[in-house]
């Protein structure tokens, strides 16, 4: 606990401090896949109770740095990463960590839907029961059922939760996805591109759900929409080739940045 | 949960609770176990292999290796005529050499047992070798011939267990007189030998009778198995039978030869021993490299007996099987799969194939009997036939893996290829098709691997035969690897023991040869995506 | 066709092979194909009619039968039968096991499906050696033989069970039934298997041909049989109650159109292949009587075919 | 000759395709877009016109020539061959045609070498017209595609075609052999239910051939109706095949699991050939090593705790056995738990599942139906295999579940049925075609229910 | 030629009709997966030249009218199509048609980015191989680089062309798809929400490619993004529910639209 008033105290310093904790911390984040390297010494916070948003244009290494907060990219061979990042002031690479743990503490909807080939129920009910987290089988329906309609999914299906969810439409599933990782609690959501298959409406009730969400967890959304930045984000971080451009408030990056390259990308000039 | 203050995040949470905790130690002690579960199960599977293995080589080891005699061979004009082979009699230039080893040998039990020495084989190796100019006629020739299968085993220690040899202080006296010997030893520890071999006490006298070890007496030029001993006083006394009187001179020190393992329990008399020791002796066998057993065809003489006709016979057919099965097969699982409606009738084709897997063996044999022999005439015990049948024995198993291969292969991969216009054939054929090799290659190795050692079809086709000749294509007269290990270990001779397991590994060292082509392919092929 | 092709019995199988052999050792034939299909198949294949596609030899470990002949003849074929030798069925067991001396009556007694006990017939009540005659050994009755479809086993039947078979038996069953409770394990056609099962187990024992005795010499006993022990010498002389005749069958058509068939029929009958020190007695076959030899080889190679 | 003939169309072959190409893009003014169907497709077209049936015809021709030449040598010695028997007939043809065209002549004497002269001259006129007719169909069939290639002209289809009626073809040959096999069964089943009722055999308790024998002592009898009853040996199958089974499927899986799961790269690339190696020993191996080091062992077990083991047990048969079917289900269940997406391992870890709990719980279900597959083909394969059988687990059909008495399969008896020495048209061989049958109708039976419960379970992913 | 001018004739009639080819034209189009029903007699043509964008919410049927458009949907074994679609007033259910030979003409660009597991280069270069647009080797690499250029993607790939195209980023895979679509150069481009995987840049990038290759092809474009299907097209056709409820030019449609179905989804005040 004392680093994580450490952790305040050096962020109090920064103009916009006001009294906030810092749920994950990457300093000096080097990731390479073989020999490539795709982030160079990224150093960023992430506040707890905030949405922060990614953004920066495609192949930057957003999706990277999302996935080394819960070392997903430990699944990949070739990816190494270099650097710490903390998790509660607690190094997640340490060899002592258990990535099982950290996982169910910071969950992960990615880019490409991808339902297990179950049924809608079973694939929400999977993660709760993985982790023992509801004692009756009524419980568990609860869950699945809360789940659902955080997503915004549990009308359009409430009457086919017993079918395969790899039947649904693209945005159907990627509802299912994010509301399989809300089911299991974390505390901490990664998301990639989680509205990057729904329409407008889905993607103000995902939206919605970020911002309810937020008074209880702590939200990373990786997104190409400054829209949806600027509407669900407090902070937003630009990535550019690997490194980390900017990092600041929200409003303040879109109204008034201060890297020419942010200014560029924000205002479509870009390229 | 819901009242969070920001320094209290963390601890509370329900992933990090005791609770939590408690289970998730489980979940990893779960995890562990299923871990070593895995690596149990391939550590198991590997131990059975290796057990199974290690059995087969140790016995298999022998059979490669082969003992033969040097002999003079009388190859002179009047023995030989090299225009007319046929009319010499190789027999009798071979018996000559062997009974010239021994002049003293007679009657005709004696000589014929002598004569068996040498392998009954050894005459016709020997007109080979005349034919093919390796040996040159016109003189008597050193000429290294195979031994006999029991000589042989008794060379490699397999017959007869050695007890070593015991020298004696002082060479003894033998009187001789018509084969039988009375033997006056200067001390007494012959006494103790033959008390330790067996001997049974009677009245004094150790009686060394066919249940006991053999003392074989060397001294004198002579060889004497003794028969009874008694202790005498400063020494002992014996008698016994010559059983060579002109052994060759290794040392002057008298010694008693003991062979364990006693005369009635082995195929090879003391008389044979005496004389394959007294060749050794010599220098005249010697231990070589088994070129016979790789390299020669099938012989009801165990030290003849060869392997080479049945890999040839099982890599012939094993071509027209896979020229078969692999084609037919694969195609087959792309068109069930990839082009053939979903209907009834294609279920029905599906069961079928799957129920094809179950139809026991023979009854293959009995189809082909009926297709291949009777009806489109196929010649008898012939690999076209036998691949032909076991082509059949494995399509269902190609079908089986290949569709299951097919259907891994996600749909979006062929959703990809048709949207660029790639007709359905071009998108089976560019895309699906490699990304489904590995499974199809596993399906393959594992149907080839059972139409390898598959006897039984092969039964009503009458390739369970005994052919000496190595096959010369697919429709000369052959068998394969599995059949000959199968007539093998069904023979009484112990030789064929080790051959049925030095053909065993041939066989092995064939499969590892046919799957080591399919797993580098294998290997080329997978990838995940 | 320019290759003799022969089938039939395995138990002929050894010795027919080491003819064959040294028929194309001779250079001037192509070794003959030998099939080992049993004495059935073979009959089978070689009765089906003449011209290549059949067999020119059938092997059998019994005379043919006259279904058999009758289906030969039917097809136009007309077997040459030759008896070449004897094949003593032993029954024996490990070295490491006691030696017995038994009567047929105690063999039936062991392995009948039913015997008389008290004039009675009932299921086979022995279980023990001993059960049947105190002076047999005290261990449980155990004994691998050949199953019903083989030769073998036929002709254990006939010459054992059959001769001891009581009269109230004959008239229930018909004698040839085998018990099957498991005292007596069938153990399949490889006799070599029975005899590295045999050593590993020293109580039981083993039925099969003469041959397996003889080259295993080293690891097994033979049990004698009505006080005859099962030597080379007394099956010869035919002391030896337990042993049957074993045959080839020529086809008569064949016979100038098959290259060798002759000269194979002359090496199969010459005192060197089948005589008593020919090489067919190192191969475990035992030789018949010389009159016999010479009455069979006079047949034979006047070629004189069987019912005409 | 035929060999240049030969030759000459697989030249063709390829000419055909370059001009074939060639002129395809000149039709199509040198753009292949123009054309509906590739230039190498048209090549192709052109190439299989060309050649394809000339090379049939050939081969046909080939297949048929010996017995046309042999039977015009038989007319014109019609007379000599009259006054020969069919063995001396075909001995005699052969003769004829080893002095023409070499081999060896056993009986050679001057009627054959006139013969002999009759067969190299039908040869020779015989190959003259396999050669003028199959160039001549080449030469149409090349001028005839040459004729079709044009922008429109749909040669891919064409060359599909052919593609897809090979497929079905192949699909038609599994077919075919399982006609084949009820063909060569029911007849003389049929033969066997008319001595044996059918209910008696399917549903009788006893089984004991042995009383049916009607070899060497006896000459054929009444056939006796109860001891063909065929429980028994199903119930023994049974046995083995689960023992088989439960040895099998939990190795072979744990095994495939940890080979795609688990294992490193270099690990997988030999333990997985390694493994592959026990499905390829030979089965009489397999079975000496059951008969001799396992079944003695678990006997000598066995009396060590007091419990009766025959020293032939479906036991030792039945574990030896998975042994050797262990890799059917490491193997191919191998191969499709590692063609299951990464994307869904990823999604299953990114809820904090452990690796088993995702292989387990995502992983086996998405891959069910290859497994399932991968199963039945190890039933399958130990439902078929009689050496081990034999060997260790005997002969005798006794009516037992207890795995440590002797049992036998409907396998060993149909192959000792057949191969033993017996009459060929004694009830015991017919039995081996009726056992042949029920099994297939049996296995038919149990194929249908596994297939209805993977369609069941089956789940699509991607 | 002769129904092209029937159909411009019919046509003439509407309000906003100017001189247009009708490309497409769908009649009473059901589509049913199984039993169920997805598509409910659709009538809409596709202008040639022009930019058709399909919007509705998630699970409307967009993707399947779509699909229906080059018989995509002849893959997926329960779906069945009823009423006709004509390409150039050609049926392309009739049975004569060459499926191949319409998928060519009519290319796709899916969901989910799914490129073979192959090299980037052989992704590109299958399309024109198997349909013969190049003769060399030379011609070939310059339709690849075009095809990547146009979905600009050339610059982040040129040096890893001979890598699996798998390895990218979803952006860039999901360009990739486009660029491989482009490169059999179809007369109709089919594309199922190409930009929803893309950032601004890219998503400008394809934009401005779909507006360029407007002069000489037809595109439908499945999008959620109203502001995109502002960007992009001429004409909007809103779904709902399996029906199509509106269609119209684009401008019209998002400033007077006259179901009020569509005005409730442009505003977000859907659902
Ligand atoms: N293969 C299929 N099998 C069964 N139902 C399907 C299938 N594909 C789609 N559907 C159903 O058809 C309806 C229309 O689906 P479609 O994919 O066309 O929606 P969409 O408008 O593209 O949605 P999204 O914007 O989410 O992609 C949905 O209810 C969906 O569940
Ligand atoms: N498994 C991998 N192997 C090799 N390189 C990879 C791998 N995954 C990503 N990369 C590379 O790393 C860089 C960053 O990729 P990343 O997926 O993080 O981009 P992104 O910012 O998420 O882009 P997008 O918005 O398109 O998803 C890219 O150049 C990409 O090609
Ligand atoms: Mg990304
Ligand atoms: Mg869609
Ligand atoms: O093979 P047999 O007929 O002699 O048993």
């Amino acid at each position: 606990m004392n680093m994580l008033t450490e952790a305040q105290v050096e962020n109090a310093i920064q103009p916009d401090s006001e009294n906030y904790t810092v749920k994950m911390r990457g300093s000096n984040v080097c990731v390479f896949y073989g020999e490539k390297q795709a982030l160079f010494d990224v150093n960023l916070d992430v506040r707890q109770n905030q949405v922060t948003a990614l953004i920066g244009p495609s192949g930057c290494g957003k999706s990277t740095f999302l996935r080394c907060l819960n070392r997903m990219n430990d699944t990949i061979d070739i990816c190494r990463v270099r650097g710490d990042i903390t998790l509660d002031g607690e190094d997640i690479y340490d060899p002592a960590i258990d990535v099982v743990e950290l996982r169910a503490r910071v969950g992960m909807v990615f880019q490409k839907p991808n339902p297990f080939p179950k049924s809608i129920y079973e694939n929400i009910a999977y993660g709760p029961r993985i982790h023992g987290l509801s004692n009756s089988k009524s419980e568990l329906d609860g869950i699945v059922e809360t789940s659902l309609q955080k997503a915004g999914l549990f009308n359009e299906v409430k009457d086919r939760l017993h079918e395969p969810g790899t039947g649904l439409s693209g945005g159907q599933q990627q509802r299912l996805c994010i509301a399989r990782a809300i089911a299991v609690s974390p505390e901490v959501i990664l998301m990639d591109e989680p509205c990057s298959a729904l329409d407008p409406i889905a993607t103000a009730k995902v939206e919605e759900l970020i911002d309810e969400l937020r008074e209880n967890y702590t939200i990373v959304i990786v997104t190409h929409s400054m829209q949806q930045a600027a509407r669900v984000s407090q902070r937003t971080a630009m990535f550019h080739l690997g490194n980390l451009v900017e990092e600041g408030p929200t409003d303040k990056m879109f109204t008034n940045p201060e890297d020419k390259r942010t200014q560029d990308y924000i205002t479509g000039r870009f390229g | 949960m819901t009242d969070t203050t920001p320094t209290e995040a963390g601890s509370t949470s329900l992933h990090t609770n005791d609770a939590a905790k408690a289970r998730l130690k489980a979940r990893y002690a779960a995890e562990r176990r299923f871990k070593w579960m895995g690596a149990g199960a391939v550590a198991l599977s590997g131990l059975f292999l290796v057990i199974l293995l290690s059995t087969i080589v140790t016995q298999a080891l022998p059979a490669f290796r082969m003992n033969y005699v040097t002999l003079p061979l009388d190859l002179s004009a009047e023995q030989v005529d090299m225009e007319n082979l046929s009319a010499t009699n190789f027999s009798g230039i071979v018996n000559d050499a062997i009974m010239g080893q021994f002049p003293s040998v007679e009657g005709r039990q004696e000589q014929r047992a002598l004569r068996g020495l040498v392998s009954t084989g050894a005459p016709t190796l020997l007109r080979k070798a005349l034919e093919s100019g390796e040996v040159e006629a016109g003189d008597t020739r050193q000429v290294a011939l195979p031994l006999d299968d029991f000589s042989d085993l008794y060379l490699k220690g397999l017959v007869a267990k050695d007890g070593g040899r015991e020298a004696l202080a002082a060479a003894p006296q033998i009187v001789a007189t018509d084969g039988a010997a009375e033997i006056t030893f200067s001390d007494r520890s012959v006494v103790e030998l033959a008390r330790e071999a067996g001997a049974i006490e009677e009245d004094g006298v150790l009686r060394l009778t066919s249940g006991a070890s053999s003392l074989l007496l060397q001294a004198d030029g002579r060889i004497v198995k003794l028969l009874e001993v008694q202790a005498a006083d400063g020494g002992a006394t014996a008698t016994g039978n010559v059983l060579l009187s002109d052994a060759p001179q290794v040392s002057d020190e008298a010694a008693i030869r003991i062979v364990e393992t006693p005369e009635s329990q082995r195929k090879f008399t003391d008389r044979e021993i005496v004389w394959v020791d007294s060749l050794t002796a010599q220098g005249l066998t010697e231990s070589r490299w088994n070129e016979i057993f790789l390299f020669s065809g099938a012989s009801r003489e165990p030290e003849m007996a060869g392997i080479w006709g049945a890999v040839v016979g099982s890599a012939l057919t094993m071509l027209v099987t896979l020229a078969l099965a692999f084609p037919i097969g694969v195609a087959a699982a792309i068109y069930l799969e990839e082009f053939a409606p979903k209907n009834r009738l294609t279920a029905i084709i599906e069961v079928n194939i799957n129920n094809l897997a179950a139809v026991p063996s023979i009854v293959f044999g009995l189809l082909g009997l009926a297709v291949f022999i009777n009806w489109f005439s196929f010649p008898r015990s012939a690999p076209l036939a036998g691949g032909f049948v076991l082509a059949l024995m494995t399509l269902p198993t190609i079908i089986i893996a290949s569709r299951a291969a097919l259907r891994a292969v996600p749909p979006s991969i062929r959703e990809a290829a048709l949207g660029i216009g790639a007709s359905k054939v071009q998108t089976v054929f560019h895309h699906v098709l490699p990304l489904a090799m590995p499974g199809i290659l596993t399906g393959t190795i594992i149907g080839m691997a059972q139409a390898l050692g598959e006897t039984a079809p092969l039964l009503m086709i009458g390739m369970v035969a005994f052919i000496v000749d190595v096959p010369g294509g697919f429709t000369s007269p052959a068998t394969v690897l599995p059949v000959q290990i199968f007539m093998w270990a069904d023979f009484p001779e112990p030789a064929f023991q080790q051959k049925t397991s030095a053909a065993i590994l041939i066989l092995l060292g064939f499969l590892v040869l046919m799957n080591a082509i399919a797993v580098v392919l294998r290997k080329r092929f997978e990838r995940r995506w | 066709r320019d290759q003799i092709r022969i089938v039939g019995s395995s138990t002929v199988f050894p010795f027919t092979t080491a003819v064959a052999e040294r028929l194309g050792q001779s250079g001037q034939f192509q070794t003959p194909v030998v099939e080992s299909t049993g004495t059935g198949g073979g009959m089978k294949l070689f009765c089906g009619g003449v011209g290549e596609s059949h067999p020119d030899f059938t092997n059998a470990s019994r005379p043919i039968k006259d279904g058999e002949l009758e289906e030969c003849k039917a097809n136009g074929v007309t077997p040459i039968e030759i008896k070449v030798g004897f094949d003593g069925i032993v029954l024996s067991n490990s070295k490491g096991g006691e030696q017995v001396d038994l009567t047929k009556e105690q063999i039936f007694a062991a392995l009948a499906k039913n015997v008389v006990v008290d004039g009675e017939v009932v299921a086979n009540p022995h279980t023990n050696w001993s059960d049947i005659d105190e002076g047999l050994p005290n261990t449980k009755i155990e004994v691998l033989g050949p199953p019903p479809t083989s030769g073998t086993r036929d002709a254990f039947v006939e010459l054992v069970m059959e001769e001891a078979c009581p009269e109230a038996i004959e008239e229930a069953d018909g004698c040839t039934e085998i018990r099957e409770d498991g005292a007596f394990v069938e153990a399949g056609e490889n006799d070599n298997l029975i005899v590295q099962k045999l050593e590993a187990n020293a109580d039981a024992y083993g039925i099969f041909g003469f041959s397996f005795l003889d080259q295993n010499a080293d690891k097994l006993q033979g049990a004698s049989i009505g006080g005859v022990e099962p030597t080379f010498d007394n099956i010869a002389s035919g002391d030896y109650g337990v042993s049957r005749s074993l045959f080839i069958y020529a086809k008569k058509e064949h016979v100038g159109a098959i290259p060798g068939m002759e000269e194979f029929i002359k090496e199969y009958t010459s005192e060197a292949a089948w005589g008593p020190e020919g090489y067919l007695a190192d191969k475990g076959l035992i030789p018949l009587p010389e009159a016999d030899r010479t009455s069979q080889r006079d047949n034979a190679v006047a070629l004189k075919g069987m019912g005409s | 000759m035929i060999t240049y003939v030969v030759i000459a169309l697989i030249l063709l072959f390829f000419a055909a395709f370059y001009i074939g190409r060639s002129r395809a893009m000149t039709v199509g003014g040198g753009r292949a877009a123009n054309l509906h169907s590739l230039p190498s497709q048209h090549g192709l077209f052109l190439a299989l016109m060309a050649a394809g049936p000339a090379l049939l015809l050939l081969f046909a021709w080939s297949i048929a020539t010996p017995s046309i030449e042999a039977s015009v040598v038989e007319t014109r010695f019609a007379d000599h061959l009259a006054t020969l028997n069919l063995p001396e007939q075909q001995a005699f043809i052969r003769d004829s045609r080893a002095t023409a065209f070499g081999g060896i002549a056993g009986f050679p004497n001057e009627t054959k070498d006139a013969a002999a002269e009759v067969f190299k001259s039908v040869h020779a006129t015989s190959q003259w017209v396999a050669a003028v007719l199959a160039l001549a169909l080449a030469a149409a069939g090349f001028f005839l595609a040459h004729r079709l290639i044009s922008p429109r002209f749909r040669a891919r289809h064409k060359v599909e075609r052919v593609v897809r009626v090979f497929l079905i073809l192949a699909s038609i040959v599994a077919i075919l052999t399982t006609v084949g096999i009820v063909l060569s069964l029911i007849f003389e089943s049929l033969r066997f239910f008319q001595q044996v009722p059918i209910y008696k055999f399917l549903f009788g308790t006893h089984w004991s051939p042995q009383s049916a024998f009607t070899g060497a002592g006896q000459e054929a009898g009444a056939v006796n109706e109860d001891i063909f009853g065929a429980i028994p040996l199903f119930v023994g199958t049974l046995l083995i095949t689960l023992i088989a089974m439960i040895v099998a499927a939990p190795v072979g899986l744990m095994s495939a699991i940890y080979l795609s799961d688990y294992a490193s790269k270099r690990v997988r690339s030999i333990a997985k050939p390694v493994l592959e190696i026990l499905a390829g020993i030979p089965t009489v191996v397999y079975g000496f090593f059951a008969a001799l080091t396992v079944a003695p062992f678990f006997r000598r077990m066995g009396d060590g705790i007091g419990l009766d083991v025959a020293s032939e047990s479906a036991l030792a048969a039945g574990i030896v056995m998975g042994i050797m079917i262990i890799p059917f289900v490491s193997s191919l269940s191998d191969d499709v738990i590692n063609a299951v997406p990464q994307s869904l391992r990823d999604g299953s870890a990114g809820l904090g599942a452990t690796k088993s709990e995702t292989i387990r719980k995502v992983v086996l279900p998405a891959a069910l139906p290859g497994i399932v597959s991968a199963m039945l083909l190890a039933v399958s394969r130990a439902i078929g295999e009689t050496m081990i059988v034999v060997m260790a687990a005997g002969l005798a059909a006794n009516l037992t579940a207890n795995p440590l008495e002797a049992v036998t399969t409907v396998t060993v008896q149909i192959v000792t049925l057949l191969v033993g020495d017996q009459e060929f048209d004694s009830a015991k061989t017919l039995a081996a075609f009726a056992l042949g049958l029920m099994l297939f109708c049996v296995t038919l039976v149990l194929n249908i229910i596994a297939l209805r419960v993977v369609k069941k379970y089956r789940e699509q992913y991607d």
